[in-house]
């Protein structure tokens, strides 16, 4: 079928930066794509891996975490901190299998809307390239269960 | 539709290796040229020349010997406050000079430059007593006579070989340099 | 006198240390027999899987059921003693969370398979691989069916109670065989539906008696790559991601104490969506370095990140088994 | 023993050739292994970028390439031109893989690739931090006693580098002179270009800026130049004359290779040091030593 | 219980239901959202305006709703308003959520179908998220009426002025013996030229004697733990051995100390000080401090003369540092700025050229209590310059030292050149990049010195050497520069050469800063709150930035800064009591495993180890709220109120729809 694929994302924000950039992007009325639902919180910094692992396995395609610039977190330096995190649950991400580029890491500040929303639409594209989250592809993994199965049954006696 | 590449674009893109250090960022400060120790001999001081690319005077710049007068000692780079690696963008500007075919009259550099790096091609080795001696003329008659004199000096105490040395796989070397510049086949 | 309440006891897909661990109640495993009848327990006794199916749903007082789900009898078996039981306990790390059986779920199952019965040290010459059914002149023989993934047992069947550890340690063991008797006097009441048994509600470093301090790592390590080991400040502190900080208590601090870091064989804490989450944000937490670069650098300390956090978790943690769910709806 | 890829570069082979059998004795004294590059080309000093800057940077880059192939880890040039070309290119090919790219498909023609894996050192580092100025000191047996050596940097062994540990006034040379036993002279010049890439081109700056520099040191009583670079040490020695000639000035003051002071305190034979070679006597020099 | 929901959607006009449908959005809420206690749902066309308020307040109170969901504009616009209307109907404000579908749907999104479908998912994360919210009440802390000042330069002494004037208590901590700060070495302050001591001093003393101020000299701040209106500080006074309640500032002592060392603090090194000193005559306080590296009874245990001499018997050789507490209510920093160290550019030949003076060299010959007495000499301290030559921007703006401009050296030099001019009568020239005068009078001033013949050179100077070439060079100071308004390179022959040093941050600014959990920008300053509507506060609460801490100054905004702080700060005082952001982080106790991963990672401090019971605590006063360590913690023992990670959960599945009844297939 030729139907696009209209990926399901959730994005988290802090509430001084990428929020507002979020804002700005609103009261400016840039268009981007729809596909991205978001989380406030105060900071990148609360941002827990859990959260991102729920959201994927609630069905979400891809997450985005965004948050202030190196160096202007609204508390001092928590972004650096969603900034570690972010990269070793990349890593995890990949080996279970599931595309790390699923997960990506913004920084807008309040003044970025423009960013905002071209990240936004940019990550998008990029999702929908991926296609829709796939379990690190479980259809193979059933074909192969078939093939490791029928291995055991069509053995010669 | 082609877009008009403005001189200063033009520049900065010949400075591949630094990425078109920011020529852009410079306030006019004049340290370059307070720094130069060439400075006396070019018609335009670097800040001047930088202060004309900015404002679009290709022709001016061109006709200047300032670049040629650059003695590459990089000390303005270091001084730069801008952290413009000025030195570099004086290659870049003999590079366009060479390329667009456009100098002041009666310089050497441009010449020399070429015929250095034919010889190079052509041997894989420079060799001071061949470059030297052709550029003599230039410098008039008492300039033979100095030339001379050092010359049969510098003979004299054995730092002279008569031969240029060329390198072994000169083919392949020159191979190599066809890759990045056509020279015709070596004679 | 009264029938004694029945015991059982399963071993699915594990290892079998979680039936050492219950021998390692020495003599206390007579007090079983005394105030049990064992009725099942493959183990320890013979017993046919009709008698169970025999026996009237609910009779059974007590299961710990150890081992995950890794193919159909285990499967049948666990919706069986799930049936006949009053209290189902998931004993074991394999049972709660899938321990080191689940890593396979990192493959496919028929690569499994293939690895097991064709590999360089796998002498194969005629590619025979075991069948789940065949003829004998008796009749037909059959042989469990493997299931795509291994599931955790509460993904297969409702349980009534956790017991963690790999295996559990044989003084939580008795203490909860203890309180069962204990219930059955009336002198206790048993843990709401759902709890963790056996087990404490913090983590390992509550009961792990190393000096701690505000932790600043710049490198990772693998244990044997230091030397010597302090024994006596926090093994994280000195650079070996130690799972510790995000594993429940409950083993005393079994391998800190004895030299060496925590692989978390006790699972997540208690109320924690998530144990290889807990561990992300805590190597994440420690590493004391602003720039990607060098953040990477860092993290290239832990090469097998999954293995890390992951390893008695991977087929209870939340993407593998919202994927079992996934499968589920698929097959 | 650690080896050395040597890259002598053309000057040391004709004019400067002064400077390299130095170097080798000095080197083989100090337990320095310098194995030459095999088949090495001309680096370009400072003529190429003026033609074609990727061109500058593959002809360095085709020395670095036979260096890596050696297997050795430390490039080493005796000419500072030679060493800032080597160093910036070797550099940027780490930093740009597009330009490592276009200079990599040159190479091939020549089968050869290059990684910029090298550490890229001037001879006189070697000698400083490598051999160390105290195992130096250990070996003099001529110690340079009063010997008022102005110590002249140039230009490219230090820029366009901001990393020194003083760009505008540093001290390691005068400090291996001290070790030396000679006494270094503070001069105002001593980072102060030569015009050595003018000397052909624009013969009257170069002078000038020969003059000033041979003023400078004559000012402050050095009673030779001490320099790291041939490209300087022609500059200031060859064209002394021409100099006095043109300023009507009188200067006879010898330039020497830090290589044939080190020679002449370690007591290898000035003739092994192709001290004789000058157009400016270095007797004077040895006076002190012997 | 289950909850009772009600769900408000709000057209705002056109502005949402022109791209919204919100009928369908509010009728889809009620239906497949009912089993999660939507009890009603809503739409209007201006939920923010009175009638929409009362609208819900009126369904809190007959339909007894618990929660309260309003799908409108962003919650930085009106989540304060709504939180306020259900207040007003007696339900905790934090009970209701805002779910933005303007600013992040209808302004953003074109697709009617898309944007509809889009903000029913955020009403149905907002509606999940709501149940999980709980009453949270703010929470109110006592300030403490007493102000810590911290630096006693202009900036400083300003600001604890304003607040002891006002008639509360203010403790004035500074490091060195003596208030003062840098504007005490000045001679003359700019444009107005008018002394800088006459001006200063009687603060200074006012500032030393005022019952409300408690000066501190000689110390510094070791440790601050607490938060806005409790802060406690421990001060370490160092041990000036002299009792100070003895001391009548006689100067005795330093008359009869035969150890003369150089003064490199006060008098940037050009004049000397005895080993028990004041820094200058005016100092406050006035008894002097001992300098025990060099006092040669503490080298050797001999000579006491000033014990000997002194006719109080106020000195005290067994003198050590004290440490001491205080409590305050809030912290005011003016600890000043470092001159930028001209030997970073050797080509200026500072250190090495006698004649070339830094700045501050410069301020002290020409203050008539200085080394010179005002008279501007050589070091030689009598040959008078012909020429002198005012380098400007010395490390500032230049890639290789400071980016910045440090703002006041324009000036500064100019007034130099005045003084030169004025005094000696030499030629001066001023070489400048750009003359930066922007201030009341300040462009006068420069006219002024054009007027008085002052030579200015635009060029940023190349070096400077003592290396002649000329004969009218020998024996001179060879500055070398572009002029670049003729576009030739000069060598200006002078006797003298000033640097116009620049401003930089306090070498341990960054220290300093951790002390009381504020940050350092890029160039090093304090950053401020905000930096054009609130540039005297920081992130923290409770903490003030006044003079070139925030950034390079002059005298004039320095004053007017640590005014605007105390006014912050008096503000504070009235309320007695501040009112916190009730989102905070806790951790439980039970669960805590005392692993100390969190501690690390609160900027705050406001994460505290406690050994005894081997567990970690929350101060909620200092905790900002900002989630890190709940996030963080592995034990899954932190909770943050406001923003739970049952909160978030519920939204997520809202947000995926996880939350509607599975249709039964």
């Amino acid at each position: 079928m030729t139907e696009q694929f209209e990926p399901t994302i959730i994005g988290f924000t802090c509430n001084w930066c990428s929020y507002r950039a979020a804002d700005l992007a609103g009261t400016a009325r840039m268009k981007y794509a729809p596909n991205v639902r978001l989380i406030r919180l105060m900071c990148s910094g609360r941002l827990d891996p859990t959260f991102v692992l729920r959201a994927l396995s609630s069905g979400a395609d891809g997450v985005m975490i965004t948050g202030c610039h190196p160096g202007e977190c609204h508390y001092i330096e928590q972004n650096y901190k969603a900034l570690r995190r972010y990269l070793l649950l990349q890593r995890v991400l990949k080996g279970l299998g599931i595309e790390p580029e699923r997960v990506k890491l913004v920084w807008a500040s309040a003044a970025e809307g423009a960013r905002f929303a071209s990240e936004t639409t940019a990550f998008v594209e990029e999702i929908r390239k991926l296609g829709p989250l796939n379990w690190g592809k479980p259809v193979a993994e059933l074909e192969n269960l078939q093939e490791g199965i029928s291995k055991l049954e069509e053995v010669p006696a | 539709m082609s877009i008009e590449l403005s001189f200063n674009n033009e520049i900065a893109n010949l400075m591949y290796a630094t990425h078109g250090n920011p020529i852009k960022d410079c306030l006019q400060c004049g340290i370059c040229s307070g720094t130069c120790p060439a400075a006396e001999f070019m018609d335009h001081t670097p800040r001047v020349i930088i202060g004309l690319i900015s404002a679009g005077y290709k022709d001016e710049v061109l006709a200047s010997n300032t670049f040629w007068s650059c003695a590459s000692c990089y000390h303005c780079s270091v001084r730069c406050p801008a952290g413009i690696d000025i030195a570099d963008m004086m290659y870049a500007l003999k590079r366009y000079s060479m390329w667009k075919g456009r100098h002041q009259e009666g310089l050497i550099g441009p010449a020399f430059s070429e015929s250095f790096v034919k010889m190079i091609v052509n041997s894989g080795r420079s060799f001071e007593p061949l470059l030297a001696p052709t550029y003599i003329f230039k410098n008039g008659p008492q300039g033979l006579v100095q030339e001379a004199q050092t010359a049969t000096g510098l003979m004299l105490k054995g730092r002279m070989p008569l031969l240029p040395k060329k390198i072994k796989g000169l083919k392949k070397f020159q191979n190599m340099v066809r890759r990045i510049i056509p020279i015709g086949e070596p004679s | 006198m009264t029938a004694k309440p029945k015991f059982a006891m399963y071993w699915a897909a594990s290892c079998g240390g979680c039936e050492i661990a219950v021998l390692n109640t020495h003599e206390k495993i007579l007090d079983v027999d005394a105030n049990f009848e064992v009725v099942f327990w493959p183990v320890a006794m013979d017993a046919k899987y009709k008698d169970v199916e025999a026996m009237e749903d609910g009779s059974i007082l007590l299961t710990l059921f150890n081992g995950g789900i890794r193919n159909d009898e285990n499967e049948h078996i666990a919706r069986l003693l799930r049936r006949k039981s009053k209290i189902l306990v998931a004993f074991g790390s394999c049972a709660c969370e899938g321990c080191i059986p689940g890593l396979a779920n990192l493959s496919p199952v028929g690569e499994i398979v293939h690895t097991a019965f064709n590999t360089i040290t796998t002498d194969n010459p005629h590619q025979i691989y075991p069948r789940t059914s065949f003829d004998v002149p008796e009749g037909e023989l059959h042989i469990p069916k493997l299931l795509p993934i291994l599931r955790p047992l509460d993904q297969v069947v409702d349980v009534d109670y956790y017991m963690p550890g790999c295996p559990p340690e044989s003084h939580q063991i008795w203490a909860v065989v203890d309180l069962v008797i204990k219930v059955i006097r009336g002198e206790a009441e048993l843990p709401p539906k759902g709890a963790v048994i056996g087990a404490g509600n913090s983590t390992v470093c509550d009961e792990c008696p190393r000096a701690r301090n505000v932790k600043a790592i710049k490198e990772f390590k693998r244990i044997q790559d230091i030397a010597p080991v302090d024994p006596t400040l926090c093994i994280l502190e000195q650079g070996v991601p130690c799972n510790g900080p995000a594993t429940r208590s409950g083993c005393d601090a079994r391998c800190p104490q004895a030299g060496a870091q925590c692989i978390g064989c006790y699972g997540p804490a208690e109320g924690v969506m998530d144990y290889g989450a807990r561990l992300m944000t805590a190597f994440a937490s420690v590493i004391d370095a602003t720039t990607p670069e060098e953040i990477d650098r860092i993290l290239d300390g832990i090469p097998d990140p999954v293995g890390q956090v992951y390893r008695f978790n991977l087929a209870g943690s939340l993407l593998k088994a919202a994927k079992s769910a996934w499968i589920k709806e698929k097959v | 023993m650690k080896q050395y890829a040597y890259y002598p570069g053309c000057s040391l082979e004709s004019l400067a050739t002064a400077y390299n059998i130095s170097t080798l004795e000095v080197a083989h004294k100090l337990g320095v292994d310098l194995k030459e590059i095999k088949d090495w080309n001309c680096c370009g000093a400072t003529a190429y970028f003026p033609v074609d800057e990727l061109l500058a940077h593959t002809l360095v880059a085709r020395n670095l390439a036979l260096a890596e192939k050696d297997g050795l880890s430390d490039f080493v040039a005796p000419c500072s031109a030679c060493y800032k070309n080597a160093y910036f290119t070797n550099a940027y090919l780490k930093k740009d893989p597009d330009l490592a790219e276009h200079i990599n498909y040159a190479l091939e023609a020549d089968n050869l690739h290059v990684n910029g894996t090298m550490k890229i050192r001037h001879l006189i580092e070697v000698f400083i931090e490598d051999v160390g100025l105290e195992e130096i000191g250990k070996k003099i047996t001529h110690p340079l006693k009063d010997l008022r050596v102005a110590p002249y940097y140039g230009c490219q062994l230090l820029r366009p580098r901001k990393d020194h540990e003083n760009v505008e006034n540093p001290q390691f040379f005068e400090s291996l002179l001290s070790a030396l036993g000679a006494e270094p002279v503070d001069y105002p010049s001593k980072t102060r270009c030569c015009g050595g890439s003018l000397i052909v081109t624009n013969r009257k700056a170069a002078l000038d800026m020969v003059h000033i520099l041979l003023q400078d040191a004559v000012n402050r009583k050095a009673d030779v130049i001490a320099t790291t670079c041939p490209m300087c040490n022609v500059n200031l020695e060859v064209y002394q004359s021409q100099v006095n000639r043109e300023f009507g000035t009188q200067f006879s003051i010898p330039v020497m290779y830090f290589t044939q002071l080190m020679g002449v305190a370690l007591g290898i034979k000035p003739g092994k040091l192709g001290i004789g070679k000058e157009l400016v006597s270095g007797e004077p020099v040895l006076a002190f030593a012997y | 219980m289950s909850e009772r929901i009600g769900v408000y959607v709000c057209h705002c006009g056109t502005n949402i239901a022109g791209t919204v449908d919100v009928v369908d959005v509010a009728n889809w809420a009620a239906e497949k959202l009912k089993h999660q206690g939507v009890v009603i749902a809503r739409e209007y066309k201006f939920m923010c305006s009175s009638l929409g308020q009362e609208l819900i307040e009126k369904d809190i109170k007959e339909l007894g709703l618990t929660r309260v969901v309003v799908a409108a504009c962003s919650p930085h616009l009106h989540e304060k308003t709504f939180r306020t209307a259900a207040k007003n109907a007696g339900l905790n404000p934090y009970l209701v959520e805002l779910a933005s579908i303007r600013e992040q749907v209808s302004w953003v999104h074109t697709d009617k179908a898309v944007a509809t479908a889009k903000s029913k998912a955020v009403v149905s994360g907002a509606v999940s998220r709501v149940i999980e919210n709980r009453a949270l009440d703010e929470i109110k802390v006592p300030i403490n009426a007493n102000t810590l000042v911290v630096g006693g330069g202009i900036a400083g002494i300003q600001s604890a002025l304003e607040i002891a004037n006002a008639g509360f208590h203010v403790y004035l901590v500074e490091r060195e013996p003596s208030i003062g700060g840098h504007m005490a070495q000045f001679d003359k302050t700019f444009p107005t030229l008018d002394c800088s001591a006459c001006i200063l001093t009687p603060r200074m003393v006012e500032a030393g004697t005022h019952p409300n101020i408690t000066l501190m000299t000689y110390s510094e701040v070791v440790n601050v733990s607490g938060y806005i209106g409790n802060f406690n500080v421990t001060i370490k006074q160092k041990a000036r051995c002299v009792k100070t309640d003895l001391c009548t500032g006689c100067g005795i002592c330093q008359e009869k100390c035969p150890k003369k060392v150089i003064d490199n603090v006060y008098e940037a090194g050009l004049g000397y000080r005895k080993a028990v000193y004041t820094p200058f005559a005016q100092a406050v306080p006035n008894f002097p401090v001992m300098d025990v590296e060099n006092c040669i009874y503490f080298k050797n245990g001999k000579c006491k003369a000033c014990e000997k001499f002194c006719p109080t018997e106020a000195i005290d050789f067994t003198q050590q540092d004290e440490l001491m507490d205080v409590q305050v209510g809030n912290i005011i920093l003016a600890t000043g700025y470092d001159l930028f160290d001209a030997t970073r550019i050797p080509q200026y030949g500072y250190g090495k050229l006698p004649n070339v003076f830094t700045s501050l060299e410069f301020e002290r010959m020409c203050n008539a209590a200085g080394p010179t007495e005002g008279k501007i000499v050589l070091r030689d301290m009598k040959t008078a310059p012909k020429t002198v030559v005012v380098v400007h921007c010395v490390g500032s703006r230049d890639e290789n030292y400071n980016k910045y401009c440090s703002g006041i050296c324009c000036m500064q030099s100019l007034k130099f050149a005045h003084l030169v001019m004025e005094r000696t009568g030499a030629e001066v020239y001023n070489c400048y990049i750009d003359i930066r005068t922007p201030f009341k009078d300040y462009e006068e001033f420069y006219k002024r010195v054009l007027e008085e013949g002052g030579h200015f050179i635009r060029g940023k100077v190349a070096e400077i050497t003592d290396a002649a070439r000329l004969p009218e060079e020998e024996g001179k100071l060879i500055v070398q520069v572009e002029d670049t308004l003729i576009g030739k390179q000069r060598r200006i022959p002078a006797d003298m050469v000033i640097l116009a040093a620049g401003l930089e941050p306090r070498h341990d600014a960054k220290e300093v800063g951790k002390l009381f959990g504020i940050a350092c920008g890029t160039s090093g300053w304090y950053t401020e709150r905000h930096p054009k509507l609130d540039p005297v506060a920081t992130m923290t609460e409770g903490i003030y930035i006044v003079g070139c801490v925030q950034g390079p100054k002059d005298i004039p905004a320095s004053v007017a800064q640590g005014a605007a702080a105390s006014a912050r700060v008096l503000g504070k005082i009235f309320q007695k009591e501040v009112a916190l952001e009730p989102i905070k982080a806790s951790i439980n106790q039970e669960t805590c495993s005392g692993c100390r991963i969190c501690n690390g990672l609160c900027p705050f401090n406001a994460i505290a180890f406690i050994a005894d019971d081997m567990v970690s605590e929350i101060n909620p006063a200092l905790c900002q709220g900002c989630g890190t360590c709940v996030a963080a913690c592995p034990a899954g023992a932190i909770s943050g109120t406001g923003f739970s990670d049952g909160q978030i959960m519920a939204q997520i599945d809202g947000l995926l729809f996880r939350n509607l009844e599975p249709v039964e297939a």
